[in-house]
Parts: C-alpha cells; structure tokens; sequence
C-alpha cells in the first residue's frame, strides 16, 4: 500500500517527464495516449487504495532534520485526502481526455507541451492534497502555482494571455506568502510540521497565535479559491484552452481553499473571527460574483463569474463548520462546472474560439448533443432539482440556516439571493446562447460540426454524473448522507439538524431560482421586459457590473502604480539623488562639450560617501543599543 | 636569556600543521607550478597547461578535504593562527568545486574574447588561496591577510581586459573602495586586540565577556569591522560598487566573484562574530539586522528596474546577501546550519545563472541584456531549462535548493525572535519573483525576429559547468536533508566554545 | 617634560600637518610628499613605542620603496592638477555634515574608555630578535600568505 | 577620499588611514606589553604595500587607454 500511495504521485510526475524530455519531437499518437493515461493510471490507484480501506500517514523517509525541525517526506491517505484524489484523478482524467480532440489543432511540440503541463499540474495538485505536513502543502501549493501560471499563457504569443498569466501568478504568490507565514506561525508556536502531530497539539480555546495562524492560511486560500479581494486573476485566466479553464479553474485547483480549511478544520474549529471570516468572504464573494455574472457577454468568462460564486457557497459552508457540506458542493460543482466549460468548449471549438455569447444561438439545433449536456450543467448551477447542484447547494444553505445563529442567518440569506442571481444568470446563458435563433454575427454560418467522440464521451459521462449524483447525499428529501458519513472519520460528525423550518426555505430557493431561471426567458428571449430599457434606467448600475466594481482599476492605482514609481525612484537613487542636479548640469556638460557625455553617474565619490553615511547610521544603532 | 631557545617546533609537529591546511597546500602548489609553467611554456600551450594544473590542484584539493571531513580529523594547527575543522573543510570544499567551475568558464570565455588564459587562472587560484585561508582563520591576522590575498587578486582580476574601458573602471572602483573598506576592518582589528590583547579567535572568545560589552574600544572595533564585513558581502548600505564592478569586469571574474567571495565573507563574518565575539552578540547583531534590512529592500528594489542581467544579478545578490544575514544572526547551530546550507545553494544557483550568460558573449562583447536572452530556450534547449531553473531557484521557488535554504533561514530566523526580520524577508523575496520571472519570459519568448547579437561560439566548456552547477542545484533540493547535516557538521566547531 | 616627551609632540604635530597635507593639497606631488611626511614622523613614534624593526620597515621600505613608486608614477603621468568641478556640487556640503557626524560619534564612543592589563614585561620587547622570533613561530602561516600575497601582486602589474 | 578626486590621491589617502592603524597597533603593542601589534603592523604594510602596487598598475593601465584627469571620469558604469 505504501507503494500504493507513492504512485499515485509517480505517474504524473514521469507523463510529464516523459512529454517533457524525450517526446517534444515524438509521435503525436504517443502524447494523447500518455498525456490522459497517467492520470487514469493514478485514479486506479486511488481506488485500490479507497477499496483496501486504507487510512495511515506513510512516511517515506526524512527529508530535513536539524534539531527540532524535522520535515519527512510522508504521503497522507485519509478519507478527506481521497475523496479529493478522486476528484482530481477522476474528473481531471476526464478533462484531460477531452483535451485529446480539444487542443488537436495544435503542433506537435505544443500538443505535448500541452499535456506536460497538464500533468505537472495534476502532480502538484495532487501533492498538495495528499502532503502530509506544512511543508509538503506548500511545495505543492506553489506547484500548483506555477503550473496553472504556465497553463493560462501557454498561447504564449497573445500577449493578453501572457498579461493574464502574470496577474494569475502574482495574486497566487500574495497567497503563497500568506500561506507560508501561517505555517510558519504555527511552526514556531507549536514546533510542529506534520498535521498528525501538530492538530493535537493545538489549543481548543480561541487565542491570538491560532487567529493569526488561522488568517495567514486563509489568506493563502483566498488567493488560490479566487475569492474577495484576491479574486481578480480568475476571469482573465479564462486566456487558457478551455480544458485547463475546465480542470484548474472550475474542478480542482481553485477548490484548494477549501480543502485547506477543511484539512486544518482543527485550527478553524479552535478560532473564532478567522473562521467567521471565512464564512463571511464566501458569502459575499458568491452574491459578488453572481452580479457580476449577470452582465458579462464572454461565455468563459461567465462560467469563471459563476466559479467564484459557488466556491463562495463551499467557503461559507467551511466557514460555519459543516465541513463535509462543502466537499459535497464542491464534488458536485467539479462535476456540473467541468461538464459546463466542456460543452462550452464543444461550441467555442464548433465556433472557431469565438467566446462571446452575443455571436451564438441556433445552437440547440445544430449541436443537439452538447446543447443537451450544457442543459444538464445549467440545470444544476442553477439548483433544480433532480440534479447534483441542487442537493448539495441545498445542503449548505440547510446548514447554514439550521445554524440557528445571526451569522447562519446572515449567510443564509444571502446565499439565497445568489440562488435567485444564479438561476437568472444561469438561464440567460442557456437561453441566449443555445436556444435562441441564430444570430446573424455567427462566424459559421452553415451547420456547425458536432464534437468529435474523445470530447462528447467525457461530457457524456460527467452529465451523467451531474444528473444522478445529487443521490449521494439526499438530506433534502430525508433520505441518506454517504459524503458525510465518508467523510466522518476525519471531519468529524454533522451537526444533525433539528430546525423544520430549513424544508421551507430549500423550497422557497428552489421555486425562486427556477422562476428566475425562466424569467430570464422573458427577459432575452421573448423581450418582454426588455434589458435594454433596464440598462437605460440603471446604466450606472450595469456599468458598475461592467467594470467588475472596479477591482481592477482600484489596484492599479493603489498598488501597481506606486510599484512602479517606488522603483523608479530607487532607481534614480544613484542618478540624481545624492548627485543633486548632477543629471541637470550633466546635460549641460552634454550639450556644451560633447565629449563628456559619460558623467552621469557611477561616480565613486558619491559611492564612498554612501558608504560612510551608512557607517553613521550603523554607529548611531550600534550606540543606541549599548546604551540602552 | 632568549625566548627563542624555548621554542620547539618539531618536524611531527610540522607535518600534522601543514595535514590540516592540506587543501590550502594543494591549491598553492598548483599555484606555484603554473606561474613557473606560464614562464617557461611557448606561448600558445600556456593557457591549456596551466587550466590543467589549476584544474588538478583544485580537484586534489577537493580530495583532500572531503577525506579529512570523512574522516573526521581536523583541529587547529600554526599555533591556532589557522585551524582545519569542519567548518573550514567546509568551505574548502566549496571553493574548491567553484573554483574548478569558474576555470572552465573562464577559460572558454577568454578565447572567445581572445584574451590571455594562464594569468586570469593563476589570479583564481590565488584568490582560492585567499578564500581558504579566511575560512580556515584563526586569528585576526589570517581574517586580514586571507581578506586581502582574495581582494587583490580579484581587483587584478576585473582589471584583466586590459584594453576595455569598463573593465578598467570596474577595477579601479573596486580597489579604491575595497581598500577603504579595508582599512575600516583593519581599524577594527587593530581596536579589539587593543581590547583584548590577543588577535587569537579563540582566546578572544574566552577574553571577551559579555560583561565587557560597555567596553567603547571593543564597541567601536565591533562597528568598523561590521562595516567593513557588510561591505564585503556586498550588503546595503555598503553595496554602491557591486552593480558597477560586476558589470564592468570579465563574465566570468564577475560569476566567480559574485558567489565566492559572498562565501568566503560570510565564513570570515561567521568566524569572528559568531565564534570570536558571541558574548557582544545584541552589539553585533543591531548592525547586521540594519543592513539585513537596507539589503533586502534596496536590492530587490533597485533589481526590478535593471536592464542588464549582470546588474540584476548584483542586486538580486545584494538581497541575497540581506536573506543570508538573517541566519548569521539567528546564531547558534541552526542558524549557522542555514547560512551554510544556503550558501553552497546559492554558489550553484547564481553561478550557473551567470555562465549561462557567459555562453552568450562573443568577441564583440558580453551579451547581457534581457533581450540577448530572447529565445534561448529554443536555440539551447538545455541551457534555456536550466537558465530557468537558476532563476526559480534563486526566487525561493519549490522545490528548488533555494526554496530550502530560506525555510530553513526563516526558520532559524523567527526560532531566534527576528520575526520582523523574517517577514520583511519574505515580503522582499515575493518582489524578487517579479524580476526573476522576467527572465523567464526572454527564455521562453519566442525566437526574435532580428538575427541574435550574439550567436554562439565553441561553449562545450561553460555548458558543462551550467549542466554540473544546474544538477547541483536541483539535487541539492532533494539532498537537502544530507547538505543540512554536513552544514551542521561544519558549524560544530563554531558553537563548541559555548 | 623630559626630551622624549618633547620629541613626541613634535613628531606629531608633523604627522597631523602632513595628514592634512595629504587631504588638502591640490597638486598629487604635494599630497605624496606630505605622506612620505607622515610616515617619517610614525617612524619616529615607532621608535617611542620601543618598535625598532618596525621603525626600520616604515623607513625603508614604505617611505623609500613605496612612496617612490607614487612618485614614479606621477611624474610618469604628468602632474595634474584638480580643477575645480562643476560635478556633485554638494558633495563638500554632505561630506562635511556626514564627517562630522561621525567624528562626533567616535569621540562619544571613546568617551570612558578603559584599557586592559598589560601582560607581564617582556625583556626583548620590540628588538629585532623579538620579532624575528614572532614571524616564524606564532606568525608563520600569516608571514607565508604575505608572500602569496606579493606573487599575486607581482603578477597583477 | 570624499572630496579629492584624483584616483592616485584617492589611492594615496588610503595609504594614509592604514599608516593610522599602524600607530594604533603599535601603540598598543607598547601598552600592553605584547608584540602581537607590532607583527601585524608589519603584516599591514605588507599589505598596503601590494595594495598600492596593484593599484597604481591598473591606474596606469587606465591612463594608458585613455587620458583620465578625474576620478570622476570613471563614471561609465551606472544605473
């Protein structure tokens, strides 16, 4: 078993030496079958290991060990750490697959560049859930970083995709610190890496060094989940192919945030403020992002809006503790999420990679069987039932609301706005790019081709899945909880719920996002209540949505721009600073000689009297701190 | 009435005193030999005879170091002037395999250049010397003079494009600061053996109480030398010569300069602070942490705006610097763990970083600018992955040797409550990602339209060594534990006075 | 005030003067000889300190060889004089306040200094033999790295 | 060194300050009895010695490309 476990890392990591290395130049047939096949080979694993039983901390040998501080390589098989590990090996080998026909349009040594990041990928994905200590998590967390960062530019020559690709990285890098001093936090209080040893370790009492500790990790988990303020990255990372926007930016990486609380739901458990403000940014992060979805034309990005949103809804179930209520949405969003930018990516792929929504329509008939499958996902989003999305969406809000507190009330109530937002948004894409009549501005005018079978079979089986999941956990309807009672042995059990009235409310969610599903009909479709009268009467308020509140223009000038200028001062520290009027008379000298047009700096002088300075202000300290 | 008729030296004594300087003896024969060879040889075997001899004093003393390590031996010897413990076997063995690395660079690089070869090689073995001996110090004097064999040889050294303005001014700058700072820490000296009556590391240790901290002479000794140490590791606000000397001298006298004597520093800094003066630790350390501090925010400021990779480097180096002062004043056997584990990490990293620009020069001139860069991934795809393995590792990134070596930095950091230290650490190493990453992305953009300013020449000799250094440093990430150990071997002798 | 005390102060009221000769004259020939000034007048205060080879060596080699070689230079290159500069105009200005910080906080440093013990006396202190004996016992491996130290020297020039 | 900006002068003053350790260590050495100040004084001169020879080599090197009457001239490397 302990092999087992090991390999579960080891065949993505050689798919992506091997397409890395030796098969930039190699068969194309070779890449498509390696490129999918690692990852199905390391989801055969997770099952042996799901079906043996297995729950241990295998360590393989220690990596650092210097007086207290010891750091062994050790893989962590428990319920929580599986359960992901199918997400990610499962799902991610159906995107993959899919991604065999998607990206066929390409080179050869893109084809493999391709899958090699997609595997590098799963590797850090997967060594981030299955790390058995702090410093695995990071190890993996910045690998996950860095590929999904090579992912969202690989179309490296449009330059947008690179832009995209560094904001992406920079935002996940302000996590990444977040995150490694909440490790280090917990490091120095508790001298203590690997979870097993430091979860026991912690008080049960709210104190100052767990809320830090508790903070600095969410912070690292906002940045990741695309989560308020850090969210900004995730809409212009939809510059990827869609088959990395399906498996990094809907099914697996940005759902880390999650698995992070949920993993050290010890430390959450033990806080008071961070675990409420975890519940509290996913809140206002999931009615955030769904009014901004409401207005966006980019089909991608309308997913990547509603992305946010509902990984808005698994914050706020992590945040008031019902843990296995978020895993469950956040199962059942990598399956509907996943089937929907895959049947998305069918039509953009039909469409020559036109994403604007605006340019469809007469998809319903022309391409019957995505239409049928992104009808399955909508469906789901929206929280109808039968589908998956309404089960686990209920799950959370029925959590939040049997909470009986004012923050369980609070969340609840706006994550029921969101339910409204959502099938509203949700009902406008179907409506308006599937099943309305052509639009004239359609780049193919013909009859559009369908997908070809390596991209319809893994929508297939995830529409499949969206519709039937839902019956894992059927708490809604009083029926049984398997994700919770799987989930038990290392999240503890859930809260049974006592309170009658939460029936009421999954009804009242239900009836008004279904209405708002089909009023959005009314809305795009029948215009009968026509959006551009709403738009004339509220053109500030669509602007607002437009502009995604100003996230953006709101950090270039409080951060990017001083950045910049800070720099560029430090860098005129040498030029012009000490040399006061040195560039000034330089100039001069310039235009008057000529010749001495070297003079602008560099000038030892100046150098040795920095030099000298500073040994003033080393003397003042030096001093300072013998006297004190 | 003589005191020298009290003096025995016995030859068994003398042979077991030069055994601990063993590879301190390799690399000056090697020396020696060549200047003979470069006088004798006709003037076209020179060069190649004398890399060759470099090339085996270095590796012999390699040998000899790593078999004293092995196998335990090393104790002081010269009446404690100079000692060959772990510590100092330590960082003969670094220097050593750098010193094997920046001859082979140097010597593809001069040809293409079109230089003279012997000398440039005759001057690193020297500066070898001088790094050695500063390591392996045990007195004062040898801190001096190991200082001052290694300045001067490299201040010759920078000057070696004898006909280049640039270099010229490199090394004209270099000396005349280098000297100043020198005088600084001579100055110092001269006031703590005023205080203490003794240039013995040792007995300073002893002598030296923490209660004789009011002392002004050993206060201000204290400050001179700090002074002139920071300079030496190129710390901020001692660092104004380090872009303009790294770029105007030779790539590689730059490369092999830019992480040696940042070695050697720190092993001399490690030496008289941390063992010979432990007992003023908070006097020390309110300095250190000061241009800790002013290092890492100046040099990963002024990085960002760079245009050229020399000067990048010299500034990411600045900040480096700052990173590894942290564990200097962590103390203690982590701190100086660390410090040594990032150290030899760091030689790897920044000197592969610089001979994969040295591969780019030719005998218009050295080709380091961002653009030069410009598709290197396709035109070498070896020297494009491991170019971007440098920059990732220098940028902390996972799980890259430089990803380890600031945990365990950082670690020793806050363990030892420079909390505020740290974070400023890890806040300034997040804006290095930025230009780190700029250099990945002329790696990996592709090709330039234009035709390449520099094609490359015959580079078997520097891909080899960017090849050795890029394995050293991604081995090193996996081997950390193992690296971490020997580090803790060689910081033993620091920490046993205590 | 006996005749040693008398020599001291005048040696260094000529060592001062020469120092500042060497920090303020303009023309480098000046400044070379205001050096070779001050390091005869250590000389003398060498040999108050009972140092006589190192009254020799300062002598002979520094202020013969080495200074000669200054010389050498200089009228190799011409005397120059500085002009005044239109560059770093207030390089003075800043220089001047950042000396005399400095200044002022060496002599608070100073301020209540206290010196050690001295060792027992020693009967050869500062006679050649003393320091011949020194050079190749305790001094050895310094004294050898001073010899590296001038091949590299050598070599460079 | 701050002000003067003649790099042989330049050169010159550090001379100057390894004289004033010279008379700080000899000094000592006289204080204390010990004749440890008066080798490494003579160690220093040594050094200072290398020191001034190698400078003035590459100072001459660099009269020799160019005619240079300013240490301020060297100024090329910047930024």
């Amino acid at each position: 078993m302990q092999a087992l476990a090991l390999a579960i890392l080891l065949f993505p990591a050689a798919g992506g030496i091997f397409l890395g290395v030796f098969n930039w130049r190699g068969s194309r047939l070779l890449t498509a079958m390696v490129g999918p096949g690692v990852i199905w080979a390391a989801f055969v694993c997770v099952l042996i290991l799901l079906g043996n039983n297995v729950d241990q901390d295998f360590t393989y040998w220690t990596w650092i060990r210097a007086g207290s501080f010891e750091v062994p390589f050790d893989i962590l098989i428990d319920h929580l750490s599986l359960f992901m590990c199918l997400v990610i090996t499962g799902v991610g080998g159906l995107i993959v697959t899919y991604a065999v026909g998607y990206m066929e349009h390409e080179t050869d040594g893109s084809y493999a560049r391709f899958f090699c990041y997609m595997d590098v990928f799963v590797l850090a994905m997967l060594i981030l859930v299955l790390a058995g200590n702090t410093v695995f998590l990071i190890v993996g967390w910045a690998g996950v970083g860095l590929s999904s960062y090579l992912l969202i530019g690989f179309y490296y020559w449009r330059r947008s995709a690179v832009i995209a690709a560094r904001k992406a990285f920079v935002m996940n890098v302000i996590g990444d610190i977040g995150m490694i001093l909440g490790a280090f936090v917990l490091f120095v209080s508790y001298h203590q890496v690997v979870y097993l040893k430091l979860f026991p370790a912690l008080p049960h009492t709210p104190d100052a060094t767990t809320e830090l500790a508790a903070f600095l990790l969410l912070v690292g988990g906002i940045a990741k989940s695309a989560q308020l303020p850090l969210h900004t990255w995730l809409p212009d990372a939809m510059e990827g192919p869609t088959p990395v926007s399906a498996l990094i930016h809907a099914a697996t990486m940005v759902t880390a945030g999650v698995y992070l609380v949920a993993r050290f739901h010890p430390l959450y458990d033990a806080t008071i403020y961070a675990h409420a403000a975890v519940a509290i940014i996913g809140a206002v992060t999931a009615l955030f992002a769904a009014s901004i979805a409401l207005v966006q034309t980019d089909i991608k990005r309308v997913l990547a809006y509603s992305t946010m949103s509902q990984i808005g809804y698994m914050f706020l179930a992590v945040g008031i503790g019902a843990y296995s209520a978020g895993l469950f949405h956040l199962l059942s969003h990598a399956f509907f999420k996943a089937l929907l930018f895959m049947a998305a990516g069918n039509v953009i792929h039909a469409l020559h990679d036109d994403q604007d929504m605006r340019h469809y329509g007469g998809l319903w008939h022309d391409m019957r069987r995505s239409s049928v499958t992104f009808l399955a996902g909508s469906l789901s989003l929206a929280g109808i039932i039968p589908f998956v999305g309404f089960f686990s969406k209920e799950n959370v809000l029925g959590e939040a609301f049997s909470r009986g507190d004012g923050l369980g009330y609070a969340v609840w109530f706006i994550g029921f706005v969101t339910a409204v937002l959502t099938g509203f948004y949700t009902g406008r894409m179907w409506w308006f790019a599937f099943w309305r009549p052509a639009s004239e501005e359609r780049p193919v005018a013909g009859h559009l081709h369908e997908a070809p079978l390596v991209m319809l079979v893994p929508v297939a089986v995830l529409a499949v899945l969206t519709t039937v999941g839902g019956f894992l956990q059927i708490k809604a309807i009083g029926g049984w909880a398997l994700v919770d009672d799987f989930l038990k042995p290392v999240l503890g059990e859930e809260r049974i719920r006592t309170n009658g009235l939460e029936y009421l409310a999954t009804v009242l969610t239900l009836v008004l996002a279904a209405l708002a599903f089909a009023a959005a009909y009314n809305f795009w479709i029948r215009g009968t209540w026509s959006p551009a009268g709403w738009r004339a009467r509220y053109g500030w308020g669509a602007r607002v949505l437009e502009r995604k509140y100003y996230f953006d223009e709101l950090y270039d000038w409080a951060f990017v721009r001083p950045l910049d200028r800070l720099a560029g001062f430090t860098d005129r520290e040498d030029r012009s600073l000490i040399d006061t009027g040195a560039v000034d008379v330089g100039a001069y000298t310039e235009r008057g000689a000529g010749a001495l047009s070297l003079t602008q700096t560099g000038f030892l002088r100046s150098y040795v009297l920095v030099f000298v300075a500073g040994v003033v202000i080393a003397a003042v300290l030096v001093l300072w701190r013998a006297s004190s | 009435m003589i005191a020298a008729a009290q003096v025995t030296y016995t030859a068994a004594q003398a042979w077991s005193d030069l055994a601990q300087i063993g590879p301190i003896v390799a690399v000056t024969v090697a020396l020696l030999v060549a200047v003979v060879v470069d006088l004798l040889l006709p003037r076209g075997l020179r060069g190649p005879v004398v890399t060759v001899i470099a090339i085996v004093g270095l590796v012999s003393a390699l040998a000899i170091a790593a078999y004293r390590l092995v196998n335990g031996y090393g104790g002081p010897a010269y009446f404690r002037f100079v000692s060959g413990d772990a510590f100092a076997l330590f960082f003969e063995m670094l220097f050593a395999l750098i010193g094997v690395l920046a001859v082979i660079v140097s010597s593809s690089y001069v040809r293409r250049r079109g230089l003279y070869e012997a000398e440039l090689q005759v001057l690193t073995l020297a500066a070898i010397v001088g790094m050695m001996s500063l390591a392996a110090a045990g007195s004062l004097v040898t801190v001096f003079l190991g200082l001052e064999l290694l300045s001067i040889a490299l201040y010759v050294s920078c000057g070696y494009n004898r006909i280049e303005l640039p270099s010229q001014e490199s090394a004209a700058k270099y000396l005349i600061i280098g000297g100043f700072a020198s005088a600084f820490v001579l100055y110092g000296m001269a006031l703590i053996y005023g205080a203490t009556g003794t240039t013995v590391l040792s007995d300073i240790a002893t002598r030296v109480t923490s209660d004789s901290a009011g002392n002004p002479l050993l206060l201000l000794g204290v400050l001179l030398m700090g002074v002139g140490f920071a300079f030496k590791v190129s710390a901020a606000p001692f660092h104004m010569w380090t872009p303009d000397v790294y770029q105007g001298a030779p790539l590689p006298v730059t490369a092999f300069m830019s992480v040696a004597t940042k070695a050697a520093a720190f092993a001399m800094i490690l030496r008289v602070f941390n063992y010979g003066l432990g007992h003023l630790g908070p006097e020390w350390q309110v300095l250190l942490a000061f241009t800790a501090a002013a290092s890492m925010v100046v040099g990963n400021l002024m990085a960002i705006v760079q245009a050229s990779l020399k000067r990048m480097l010299a500034y990411s180096g600045v900040a480096h610097a700052g990173y590894i002062l942290v564990g200097v004043l962590a103390g203690g056997r982590a701190g100086v763990a660390a410090v040594l584990f990032y150290l030899f990490g760091y030689v790897f990293m920044n000197f592969g970083a610089f001979a994969v620009v040295s591969t780019l020069s030719g005998p218009a001139g050295d080709g380091d600018l961002y653009e030069d860069l410009n598709g290197l991934a396709y035109r070498n795809p070896t020297l494009g992955v491991l170019m971007s393995v440098f920059m990732l590792s220098l940028a902390g990134f996972p799980p890259m040797v430089g990803f380890f070596g600031k945990v365990f930095l950082f670690t020793a950091g806050i363990s030892a409550g420079w909390t505020w230290l740290v974070v400023l650490a890890v806040l300034t190493s997040v804006v290095s990602v930025y230009y780190y990453f700029r250099v990945l992305f002329h790696v990996w953009s592709p090709l330039p339209e234009a035709p390449v300013r520099f094609a490359f020449g015959p580079v078997r000799g520097p891909v080899t060594v960017v090849l050795l250094a890029g394995v050293f440093a991604v081995a090193l990430g996996p081997l950390s534990g193992f690296l971490l150990q020997v580090g803790l071997n060689g910081a033993a002798p620091l920490l046993s006075g205590r | 005030m006996g005749p040693a005390t008398i020599v001291f102060w005048l040696a260094s009221a000529v060592a001062l003067a020469g120092g500042l000769g060497v920090v303020l004259f303009k023309e480098p020939i000046r400044n070379v000889l205001s050096l070779v000034l001050v390091m005869l007048s250590l000389a003398v205060l060498f040999l108050l300190l009972s140092a006589q080879f190192v009254f020799a060596v300062q002598v002979i080699v520094y202020a013969g060889a080495v200074m000669v070689l200054f010389l050498f230079v200089i009228t190799l290159l011409g005397p120059v004089r500085e002009q005044g500069t239109v560059r770093l105009p207030w390089q003075i200005f800043i220089s001047a306040v950042v000396i005399a910080a400095f200044a002022g906080f060496l002599v608070a440093m100073l301020r209540g200094v206290s010196y050690r013990t001295p060792d027992a006396a020693d009967p050869i202190f500062g006679s050649v033999q003393s320091i011949g004996v020194g050079l190749f016992t305790d001094y050895l491996f310094p004294f050898e790295l001073t010899s590296i130290l001038l091949l590299v020297a050598a070599v460079g020039c | 060194m701050l002000i003067r900006r003649n790099p042989l002068v330049m050169l010159i003053c550090i001379e100057l300050m390894l004289n004033a350790v010279n008379l700080t260590l000899v000094a000592f050495s006289r204080q204390l009895n010990n004749r440890e100040g008066q080798l490494f004084a003579l160690m220093t001169m040594t050094v200072a010695a290398a020191e001034a020879v190698v400078g003035l080599a590459i100072l001459v090197d660099i009269f020799r490309v160019r005619d240079l009457e300013d240490v301020d001239d060297l100024s090329e490397l910047k930024g």
